[in-house]
């Protein structure tokens, strides 16, 4: 069976989450691997959103707002491009492919806009492959197991808190 | 062939375990002082920016 | 009654058992309330006198270091059969610390580079510690290396977190008192330090921030009376737990974030990360991007020390 | 008790039914945790598919609702004001969108059932997390501050004061009147610009509610709906307006020159008197004058004073300064108008290099009855033109300028073309792009000129030069424009070329924007808060545009959304308070560390740092909840209401746990 990526998507309630629901109004089908989270402005998404959907299962995550000086606060996406910015920096650090995190500038008006770019997101992340992020974090730890138990009970290496 | 093993070695910085073997006479036929502990500063501070490195550095050994 | 505890080293350093010896004089009241069953940097137990123990014989064990290899696993996991209350010391335990700096590789490179690239090693036939060797006597064997380098609380269950590298003597002093004194608060909590960000008790002024630019601290001749933030040094000062009383601030180097994140940040670093990219001076990509080239190594850099207690752990592989 | 999350699945017909296995979806949500009861129904908005939720809610069943439906744009006030109704706090309410962005846009049911599925995983742990939120109202202050004495500012403001409420009208320059002011005639009806302006200025003049502060400029706003406290800058006049009786003899006499006296018809434009102690036009209101330091005589040399010798109620005072008024409104109407473009960037053209090429508001002020012409279209040398050509869309419509329609330049081109058949025998030629006659009688008044021997040439102009070939052209100007209903370029010599040049923001705007907090869109006007259903109002509540500063009008639309704006002012006025939005940011104060990341992040300036207790807190009624402090606090300290972290981070879990 074909990868379908599960993807994540922060959308900013005034340009990008209207633009999806005019998606919606006109009809215009696009992949169904994105699953919407409303906040009111871009700037409310934090990088430990996006690491943690990351972390949770998510092949990809997508940062919408509104197109620069439309912002509906004024400036909000601004500090989500610096954050953004920063953060597509540290993922190759952390092992991810930068490409996984992607922002777009989506107004309300840009329904078309919005199905292009879930199409393109979720072809590009399908290209990248499953990321797997949490089992592989396990995974790395399989090894990491008490071997000679001379004390206690042995206890395997794989403690997930979660 | 009696073996005697000290674990942990104590009252020094560093962990260690010292493995006493001795024949049928008593007398100590071999003993090994096994070092478990490692850490990897030798591979992390690769590629710190060097003014950090002072700062990591010191938490080799902080006795 | 006494109070019966353990003291134990995982991967440390020793700064934390030198630190309980630093409360000086207070070390007379440690040693009137409490008797020591185990303390390998001090005092002559072995393991075997702890296996001994009942279960929850004792009250308190205190553990410094990661978990970087199985015997301090194995060793966490005998001492909180045999206390009651596992207490994480320093940021080690309590967030992976700096050995935490190796979850950036896998075991192999470590191991590699450790042992058989290591410039003043002669290895030629590319030895590695084995976990078990037959010598003619019979078996002896070594604990395993662990891939990932993981906190205590990913390996053992933990009532209470005394932060830093090391802790403040007096800080641990007055943590230990809340043993004795019956005064622990709800499980899951750090004690021995403060519930706000370490800007609380750092003397230098702090203004409305701006960054245009940032420095190496080798570059400028820093302002000592104003945050090193705004002067473009990145200081972790705003993401980390007060309680070291700005040891490192007043010394004038800016913080690392030994102290860890504050209740609710569940990773330390890339709340630095969101912190400072917010107030950062452009908006066009170009110049956001250029502003970002000045800042060396981020991630190793906002995980210090918390790279094992983040989200993410490790780098994947 | 554990939270009880009730969940409703609306059908929507067959919008959500017909693409979404409902009965798989509520299946779904049963084995959810924390749900305790799962509905589905044809339509969940209609009365009966609310009253569901309603019985539900009062037979005490669940204590948290989920309405999987719609868009929470369309429908989520709704199932709040459901809530509301049974007694229960609105925002212990969430929506899952399954509709917009789930069946309407996906084709395999499959797929669309598993991402509803997922949505609605979301939903409910994110409705497990819900806090209830206070509706907070804050009174609002009837009085108003109008910017802008335009006739934008003007109606709006006698509107307000017509209904007995108390208004500020603060105007930058001495004389309100704005451009309208400056014109002769006004399209398309030709009626006489100052005859029905006039008598407005007078009223504002005169009128016991309103508060007229002429030369003065706002130089702060804070506070927030209802409550904004205003600082006014009242720019030295030198001449005391309480003495002055506007007799006129310290301009007669003024022997400085605010405008050349010497040089042609065209350097010498004016609408009022030329002399450094001026009256910006004759029916200036207020009637005082003010000196130009500028070009003073005694402020630049140090001597002269014969202003203040002439003046028989020693009105004059070169000692004035700058004063500050201080003072509160409740709302706030931006009528800033537009500056016009400076076409000297478009070189092809050749304004302030080639003598006869003129602005449209330099041939305004030619045309005006009371300008230095006396309402004589003439020439640089001071004879009258015998051909005119009107260039049309200069800086509009243009990539390399601006890219919006100015929307006012083709119907007074228009006007112009009949003014100058009217006063003279020229002849005039339109160079048009399209011709844009949209109003009330604008395409009967271009009828009308058709039959005024008025040439239209369809083609932008590409060039004005002096490139003479022949002996008669040697005075003229030689257009050269591409004819493209002939499919030609042509060559036209003449007099007088007029350019009609566009509606440019007014200088300045971006800082009333700021001080207003609100946003200017990328040709720089103000941000209305919905282009259709909200035109006259901004994101920020109790803050208003109308005319230009909101885009390019007209003056009957401009006075139709003064109006609308003090319509809605009174609206507000008249309610006495206001709800503002809960879904703020808060503080906590235990948590604060005083770092001071967050202090100007807020584009409401809703953040303060508290330099007692050092720790920065947000005036919850400036704060309009966005968010960005929350996610830039490192030691997260400041929660975002109804969209807090824990909110967010039930929300990422669910809609990645797994089926």
């Amino acid at each position: 069976m074909e990868f379908e990526p599960k993807l994540v998507g922060f959308l900013c309630n005034w340009c990008s989450y209207t633009g999806a629901d005019l998606a919606g109004t006109a009809r215009i089908s696009y992949a169904p691997n994105l699953r919407a989270i409303r906040v009111m402005c871009s700037g409310r998404i934090d990088p430990t959103f996006i690491i943690k959907a990351l972390y949770e299962g998510a092949d990809g995550v997508l940062i919408a707002g509104c197109h620069p000086g439309d912002c509906h606060y004024q400036e909000g996406n601004y500090k989500a491009l610096r954050r953004y910015k920063l953060l597509k920096r540290i993922l190759p650090e952390y092992g991810v492919e930068p490409e996984r995190v992607h922002l777009e500038w989506v107004a309300a008006s840009e329904g078309e806009k919005f199905a292009k770019v879930v199409n393109e997101f979720t072809d590009k992340i399908k290209k990248l492959g499953p990321l797997n992020m949490k089992q592989s974090i396990f995974d790395s730890m399989k090894e990491d197991i008490v071997v000679h138990e001379s004390a206690g009970e042995e206890k395997g290496g794989e403690a997930d808190e979660a | 062939m009696k073996r005697i093993e000290i674990d942990p070695i104590t009252r020094l910085e560093g962990h260690g375990k010292i493995t006493i073997f001795l024949n049928d006479e008593g007398d100590v036929e071999n003993a090994f002082l096994q070092i478990p502990e490692l850490r990897g500063f030798e591979k992390f501070v690769e590629g710190l920016p060097i003014e950090e490195v002072s700062r990591v550095v010191p938490r080799i050994c902080g006795v | 009654m006494k109070l019966k505890v353990g003291i134990y080293w995982g991967a440390a350093c020793g700064g934390c058992d030198v630190a309980i010896l630093d409360t000086h004089e207070k070390l007379l009241d440690i040693a009137a309330k409490m008797d020591i069953y185990l303390w390998p940097i001090a005092l002559d137990f072995k393991y075997d006198d702890v296996k001994k123990m009942e279960d929850g014989y004792l009250d308190a064990a205190i553990y410094s270091g990661a978990i970087r290899n199985s015997e301090n696993e194995e060793i966490a996991i005998l001492l909180r059969k045999k206390s009651k209350v596992m207490i994480a010391l320093g940021a080690c335990a309590h967030l992976g610390g700096i050995p935490g700096l190796a979850n950036f590789y896998t075991r192999d490179e470590m191991l590699k580079r450790i042992y058989i690239d290591s410039e003043s090693t002669i290895n030629e036939e590319g030895v590695i510690p084995l976990e078990s060797w037959n010598v003619k006597e019979g078996e002896l064997d070594l604990p395993r290396f662990y891939n990932t380098v993981k906190t205590l609380d990913q390996v053992v269950d933990v009532e209470y977190y005394i932060p830093g590298c090391p802790p403040v003597p007096l800080q641990i002093y007055s943590a230990l008192s809340l043993i004795w004194d019956d005064m622990l608060p709800p499980v899951g909590s750090v004690i021995g330090a403060g519930d706000k960000a370490l800007c609380e008790s750092c003397p230098r002024v702090k203004e409305e921030k701006t960054i245009s630019e940032f420095k190496r601290i080798q570059q400028v001749l820093p302002d000592p009376e104003k945050c090193f933030l705004e002067q473009g040094l990145v200081c972790l000062g705003a993401a980390t737990r007060s309680g070291c009383g700005a040891r490192c601030i007043k010394s004038g180097v800016p913080c690392r974030g030994c102290y860890g994140p504050l209740d609710d940040v569940p990773d330390l670093g890339i709340k630095m990360l969101s912190a400072i990219a917010s107030v950062l001076e452009p908006k066009e990509e170009k110049e956001i991007d250029d502003v970002l080239d000045t800042i060396v190594d981020p991630l190793r850099t906002f995980h210090r020390f918390s790279m094992p207690a983040s989200i993410l752990r490790r780098k994947k592989e | 008790m554990p939270e009880r999350v009730g969940v409703y699945i609306c059908h929507c017909g067959s919008n959500i039914a017909g693409k979404i296995d409902i009965e798989k979806l509520a299946g779904f949500a049963e084995k959810l945790d924390n749900v305790a009861l799962v509905r589905d129904y044809k339509f969940m908005c209609s009365d009966p598919g609310q009253n569901l939720i309603q019985s539900d809610l009062e037979a005490g069943l669940i204590d948290r609702v989920v309405v999987a439906s719609c868009s929470p744009l369309m429908h989520e006030n709704t199932f709040r004001k459901v809530c509301e109704r049974s007694g229960v706090n609105p925002y212990l309410f969430t929506m899952t969108n399954i509709r917009e962005q789930c069946s309407w846009v996906h084709i395999d049911e499959a797929s669309s059932t598993e991402k509803a599925m997922d949505l609605l995983a979301a939903s409910v742990r994110r409705a497990v997390y819900l806090e209830p939120l206070e509706k907070r109202e804050v009174a609002i202050n009837p009085r108003t501050l109008v910017i802008g004495g335009g006739i934008a500012g003007i109606q709006a403001a006698l509107d307000l004061a017509e209904a007995g409420k108390e208004v500020v009208l603060v105007e930058r320059e001495p004389s309100i009147g704005g451009h309208m002011a400056k014109f002769d005639k006004t399209f398309p009806t030709l009626d006489c610009a100052a005859c029905i302006l006039t008598p407005r200025m007078v009223q504002i003049g005169q009128h016991a509610n309103i508060h007229l502060m002429s030369y003065a400029e706002v130089e702060e706003i804070n506070g927030y709906v209802g409550n904004f406290n205003i600082k006014v800058r009242q720019k030295a006049r030198y001449v005391d307006a309480d003495l002055c009786n506007g007799c006129g003899m310290c301009w007669e006499k003024c022997p400085g020159t605010r405008v050349p006296r010497k040089g042609n018809v065209h350097e010498k434009l004016s609408l009022g008197p030329t002399s450094s102690i001026y009256m910006p036009f004759m029916q200036a209101i207020p009637a005082i004058p003010v000196i130009d330091r500028e070009s003073c005589l005694y402020f630049q040399k140090g001597k002269c004073r014969i202003c203040e010798q002439v003046c028989e109620r020693n009105a004059i005072n070169y000692d004035m300064e700058d004063s500050f008024e201080e003072f509160e409104v409740g709302n706030i109407i931006i009528a800033t108008g537009f500056q016009p473009f400076d076409p000297s960037v478009i070189k092809r053209y050749g304004y302030g290099t080639l003598p006869n090429v003129l602005t449209s508001v330099e041939f305004e002020i030619m045309n005006c009855a009371s300008g230095s012409t006396g309402g004589k279209i003439l020439k640089a040398d001071g004879t009258e033109p015998k051909s005119i050509g009107i260039v049309h869309c200069v800086g509009s419509r243009d990539k390399h300028y601006h890219e919006y329609c100015s929307r006012v330049c083709c119907m007074y081109a228009l006007k112009f073309a009949h003014l100058i058949k009217e006063k003279t025998d020229a002849e005039v030629y339109n160079f048009y792009i399209d011709l844009r006659c949209f109003g009330k009688g604008y395409e009967e008044f271009y009828d009308r000129l058709l039959g005024e021997d008025v040439r239209f040439i369809r083609g932008k102009v590409g060039e004005i030069s002096r490139w003479v070939a022949e002996e008669d052209e040697k005075d003229q100007l030689i257009v050269r424009v591409e004819d493209t209903l002939v499919g030609a370029v042509r060559r036209i010599p003449l007099d007088m070329v007029v350019l009609c040049t566009a509606l440019e923001k007014q200088d300045g705007l971006d800082r009333v924007a700021k001080m207003c907090s609100v946003s200017v869109g990328k040709d720089g006007f103000i941000i209305e808060k919905h282009p259709k259903l909200g035109p006259v109002s901004t994101a920020t509540d109790g803050v208003f545009i109308v005319g230009v500063a909101q885009s390019p009008k007209d003056i009957p639309d401009t006075v139709a959304q003064a109006s609308a704006a003090s319509s809605a002012v009174l609206s507000m006025i008249t309610r006495e308070k206001i709800e503002i939005e809960a879904a703020t940011a808060e503080i906590i104060e235990e948590k604060c560390s005083g770092c001071r990341i967050c202090n100007n992040l807020c584009p409401y300036l809703a953040i303060n740092f508290d330099e007692e207790k050092k720790v920065s807190i947000i005036n919850e009624a400036l704060c309009k909840g966005c968010g960005t402090c929350v996610a830039a606090c490192p030691s997260n300290a400041i929660t975002a209401k109804h969209f807090n972290d824990k909110q967010i981070f039930a929300e990422i879990e669910g809609l990645l746990s797994a089926r």
